[in-house]
């Protein structure tokens, strides 16, 4: 096992329907399997990927948001939603995960600084 | 002549769809298809809607789906890939926003 | 009878590709004569021979060879994009003959092609 | 020779330094070089591949602006640039080519409206 | 903790330079890199500015020349791309709006 | 001694990837030692053996192969990505020993090789 006391922050700033995002979560769940500190935080149109109802298989695209599920079997828990992003979208807090912390900007910032490894997919 | 506006980006993201309404006229059509779904969701939609009143919009049923945009009756026209290709041979000629 | 050319510009590894090949699939099955596609910048990249999807996910590799194969319409690499990209017909291996990491579904093409299918076609749409 | 009457558009919306918008010229240029009737068009982020005083060799990228010297030869004498897209972005009708036709965004759309295929870069 | 936020993208063209703003605290610093260069003519530039009004600004002098984007005094620190590397350890960590 | 990792998601043909370049010349000058560069989602196609650029042109692979080779830089590929992107080190040929077009001066790596980059350096910078 790795010795690092990092804590990393995967940044999620694309739409759902975009391959960054799966690649984005395959990165988190990568560090969660080697028991790193992560967390996600969803900013911009990367708040689209938490929420409820998308059906992405309609347009032949595989589910991989069925795979946030699995965050939680490798300790990711910490997951951030952006208030503002989703206010500025019109866009209910109803998510596919129910462990989701909706912050306002500030909140959300402060949060992001605790972290050492910022990626931005 | 007359364009087909064929629209894939967000506007939340990026600038595209702002050049689409700069360009669009009243004779032309506008196609919202991938990220450019989103942009129902958008002020900027209602800038068009109020520049070209009689504009027809239509937008990809499928792909607005996959995305759970919610949209209001009458805003925009649902169409199936289909249409799509008919509708690149009503218009003269077309432009992918992307 | 209705006639199209299609250009190809965003990369296989792009959800925005599966889009074009529906659109592509429909325009064939509406009767349109899908005279040509022509892949520019990173849509060059559809036209490697060594791609390799996880099972579960959209091949987009094979729906092209499906479109040659299958309909038979014509998918014309920018060879001058490609060679920037890593792809070539045109390369020396230890037998000094050339050999071709592209895909024998697509035809190796200059920018001309793109002229042509211009003219030749009713339509061009780009994707 | 190819006999088509259509007239084409290349419709730049790309800054300076991007392969994308050494990749519009190029396919111009060709369409100039079969003698079909092409016209160049500049909105957007576009505008700035028309700004003098650029200099992207200074970062180790080929100058490709120079080669839209060669437009006039291949008989590409329409050159459009979006006067609303140059205003926003607060810059000067300063340009490195001598025929760049300013419009406003009407006499730009309409301008565009007359080509039969348009490809945007 | 402070971060290095590394601007790589206009904010005539997306919006990663809101959510960079968004972003950012006092003692964080921003550095204008590439196509973000453009950002020091974009009124969102101001609006940093009065947000944080003391917040260290850089921008890579090679990547601002190339694109002639033109600099008002004090407006931000012209470094050259060895600097950057230095600031790259001189912060906690570093975000890149691309 | 500082240390350093990279992240590239841009591609070779993609401008913005000269200036990575340029930043990670500039750390090795700065004597920081640069533990790995990691390559993920487009930035895979840097690692291509068979990319061919005009001479006039910046010479993007072989500005990478002059870190690996003159500077000891390892510089990692995601084989998932590379290939979804038709880069492949397995690729069976006739003689059905198996070939590579991954570039000689690249590693093929997982993504677990990301992690470990992380955790070896004191910072780690996205481009």
């Amino acid at each position: 096992m790795l010795t690092s006391s990092k804590k990393i922050a995967i940044l999620n700033a694309s739409s759902t329907i975009n391959e960054a995002s799966k690649e984005a979560l395959d990165a988190a769940l990568i560090y969660g399997s080697y028991e790193q500190t992560t967390s996600l935080f969803f900013q911009g149109e990367g708040v689209r990927q938490l929420l409820n109802n998308q059906n992405v298989e309609i347009v032949s695209i595989k589910d991989y948001l069925k795979t946030m599920a699995a965050l939680e079997f490798y300790d990711i828990e910490n997951i951030y939603a952006c208030k503002a992003s989703l206010a500025e979208r019109g866009l209910k807090e109803e998510f596919h995960l129910d462990n989701v912390q909706v912050l306002n900007s500030d909140d959300f910032s402060k949060a992001l600084h605790q972290h050492q490894v910022i990626l931005r997919f | 002549m007359t364009i087909l506006h064929v629209q894939r980006t967000s506007a939340f993201d990026k600038n595209d769809f702002a050049q689409c309404i700069a360009t669009i006229q009243s004779n032309d059509a506008l196609v919202l298809i991938d990220d450019g779904c989103y942009n129902l969701t958008h002020s900027m939609f209602n800038t068009l809607k109020n520049q070209h009143p009689d504009i027809k919009i239509f937008h990809i049923d499928d792909h607005a789906q996959a995305r759970a945009v919610k949209i209001e009756n009458s805003q925009s026209q649902p169409i199936a890939m289909a249409q799509l290709v008919e509708l690149t041979f009503e218009y003269d000629s077309t432009i992918t926003w992307q | 009878m209705r006639t199209l050319s299609v250009v190809i510009t965003t990369p296989p590894s792009s959800y925005l590709t599966i889009t074009a090949i529906d659109y592509i699939t429909h325009a064939i099955n509406a009767g349109v004569d899908v005279v040509g596609v022509f892949f520019y910048q990173d849509g060059v990249l559809n036209a490697s021979a060594n791609i390799s999807i996880p099972n579960d996910e959209y091949q987009t590799h094979k729906q092209w060879q499906s479109l040659n194969q299958d309909h038979g319409i014509d998918l014309h690499v920018c060879i001058t994009a490609c060679e920037k990209r890593g792809l070539s017909d045109d390369l020396a291996d230890s037998s000094s003959e050339s050999q071709s990491n592209i895909s024998q579904y697509f035809t190796v093409s200059g920018l001309g092609e793109l002229v042509e299918l211009t003219a030749k076609a009713d339509k061009m749409v780009q994707f």
